[in-house]
């Protein structure tokens, strides 16, 4: 189906205690921070778990929504950038499950992408294998590694056109697209909104397929 | 009379398709399908090698080499398309973004499984995309005469032709009629082309209940 | 490194007997049509496996290297509109692989993307699955798939730039970028060779890094 | 000292570098590395947050919110410069289209075990890329002082700190000299900063043969 554009509340207003969420941005570059505000402002969901590369930093982006005590499960590649995800850790209010940053993105995409597991070489032989299974494959030891489902993707675009087809700027790309494929609902957060043909063809970032809902940046 | 059931096949077949629906059509009577959608009808059509936004044929000087559906003949894009490679256009197949998949088949069994890619004896040098398709799709249309051309039914208690997929169809639509796949069961929903429901249970070569 | 350029012939020297070899193109679309016809005319391999979604035409594309005898074994997924391969099949000359066009894409990108095997519900309880590891994911059969990598690919792209960046045309694309990271030795016929950011940065479809060599399309 | 030894690391680093390789410079000192390099050296630099052909630091009135590195810093992109994906970024350091490279290091072992995100005891909220590139990248280069600032050897026979990798780094640059690892033991392969052979046996934590 084509996008819908909505107001950011109403994009975040189906996202229920318990879900999973993925966020994209590396740091706050490429993230949705008007969604995100939603998210914390218009939202009363809690016990979430928050996919994505970092938690944003003290009370900002998604650091906002650790404050409120709304994350149970954080996944992600890089926490060390927001000391408060360390603090609530170390309480025991949140579950931090690490990952490396190329196996998060995989993950990601093999949800997007109908894949059941995949071998990656990735982590073997260190404490972010443990518990996953091993196999020596082509002479090389492999672990295997799951698809990573949200049932809701917040992503953030330079361009989105009337369908929903995105276009991202420069390394504002990361993990959106990934994400985007990732989740049941998937709400894109545009820069502008342009017409159709304004995103060339050939260089449609993310299908209209993948989108749901639009919004417009703050 | 060849023609005329493919024809109403496919004009049958069409109105399942509803506007913003993205869909993917395989090769023969599903080919048919966008003269009865028509200009601005919403539905998306995508094609697995690799295009989303299938526009009509294209007129002669419109003809562009590098622009085919996976039938490999020419078409148009509409305004909103966009291109990928396979790679892509899989993963959006497998990962459930076809609302609806249409294709051909030589069998169905009446608990969903679909034979459509091989002739058991010959050798077997085709699959294509259909697999993926029927798998990834959320929801499989097919469309095809009731019977070979030798009088045998295609629609079958249990397929013997090479199996595409196992418990994969939702819909069969004959020239005679449309069969729901149910919980593994058969069910007649709609009559078609005049036919009568023992016309459908002489064509038919698996059980099926009746709700018309 | 970023890519030479080179003449066919040159670009499939390196080719050797036994090789395997990665050609884009979905049936002549996007196919490197030189490159084929210096591996046709300017090279003695033999035995050669070929990895393609079709095995050409009848004296068409790769189908000239088939008549040469010189293919023992094709992996694709549609061979049916080549008679002739079924015809070189049928007298125990080639050795077929069939695999879904989805898998065959995937097994391409998991090569390229340093992805030991994926699980995929694709095929599962048929013909195509005899023989693979099956194994249940959250309620879904699963077949294991493996990478499929080539000791060369020979790609088309309408237009490649200095370094060896590459976009692709239309439906023209098809699997080439696959195909492009999935080989040891890359080879791409480009259509137009173009300066420097000719390609917009965020349209390349193929960085540089897959590339090795560059030849002009006849 | 301390700013002369991560300089004079990073200067031996930069040379280890040829035109034509797709690099990766990890945080601290090799982000030292590229004033070594100048401009048309030929050596493309990838980060993996996604951006093939990073240039030097941006002039303030440069600077583009959409364009950083993977340690967050504004960059510039060069000519020929791609963007991409995280998961086509680490396809491609998987997929060993990385030629180099380098990174800072807690520990290493003398069979090339990294140790680089993570102290013992603490909370371990950090990997990002840094297992994925030591074991993508062809050749994994570490640079660091040759002691942490307690005086304890970072060389050394098996890392205590939890690992990114096994029998991964190729070859290890301290400010007082060159170790390769080969076939799983430490050659120390030449001498820096003045150092002579017993000044490196002290400040290393394993042994090592000698070939300069």
């Amino acid at each position: 189906m084509p996008a819908r554009l909505a107001s950011p509340e109403e994009a975040v207003s189906s996202i229920r205690t318990g879900d999973t969420v993925l966020a994209g941005g590396f740091g706050l570059v490429g993230a949705p921070l008007a969604l995100i505000d939603a998210l914390v402002e218009a939202s009363k969901a809690r016990e979430l778990t928050v996919v994505s590369n970092n938690l944003g930093e003290p009370g900002k982006g998604l650091g906002k929504l650790l404050r409120q005590g709304r994350v149970r499960r954080a996944v992600g590649s890089f926490f060390t950038s927001n000391p408060e995800v360390a603090a609530a850790a170390q309480a025991g209010e949140l579950e931090v499950v690490l990952l490396p940053q190329g196996t998060l993105a995989e993950a990601l995409r093999a949800a997007g992408a109908g894949i059941g597991g995949f071998f990656t070489p990735i982590g073997v032989g260190t404490e972010l294998a443990r518990g996953k299974e091993e196999r020596r494959i082509d002479g090389v030891a492999n672990v295997l590694e799951a698809p990573l489902h949200g049932d809701a993707a917040l992503v953030y675009a330079a361009r989105g056109d009337e369908l929903g087809n995105l276009w991202y700027r420069k390394t504002a790309r990361n993990f959106n697209p990934a994400m985007a494929a990732a989740a049941r609902l998937t709400v894109a957060e545009v820069g502008e909104l342009v017409a159709l043909d304004e995103i060339e063809p050939e260089s449609v970032h993310t299908p209209h397929v993948y989108v749901d809902l639009m919004t417009r940046a703050r | 009379m060849g023609e005329d059931a493919r024809t109403l096949i496919a004009r049958r077949a069409a109105q399942e398709l509803v506007p913003g629906q993205v869909v993917n059509l395989g090769v023969g009577i599903p080919n048919l399908i966008p003269k009865f959608l028509g200009a601005g009808s919403g539905v998306h059509i995508q094609t697995e090698n690799s295009l989303l936004g299938v526009g009509p044929p294209p007129r002669p000087h419109e003809v562009d080499e590098d622009l085919i559906d996976a039938a490999k003949q020419p078409v148009t894009a509409l305004a909103g398309a966009a291109y990928f490679d396979s790679a892509e256009s899989f993963a959006m197949i497998r990962g459930g973004r076809i609302d609806v998949a249409v294709l051909g088949a030589l069998q169905v069994s009446e608990r969903g499984d679909i034979a459509n890619w091989a002739v058991p004896g010959r050798n077997i040098l085709g699959v294509g995309g259909a697999m993926d398709l029927v798998v990834g799709a959320r929801k499989v249309i097919v469309t095809m005469t009731a019977q070979t051309t030798a009088g045998e039914p295609k629609v079958v208690s249990g397929c013997t032709y090479p199996l595409t997929a196992t418990a994969a169809a939702g819909l069969v639509i004959t020239e005679l009629g449309v069969l729901a796949v149910r919980e593994g069961r058969l069910v007649l929903t709609e009559l078609l082309g005049g036919a009568a429901v023992k016309d459908v249970r002489r064509a038919t070569g698996a059980p099926f209940s009746v709700d018309l």
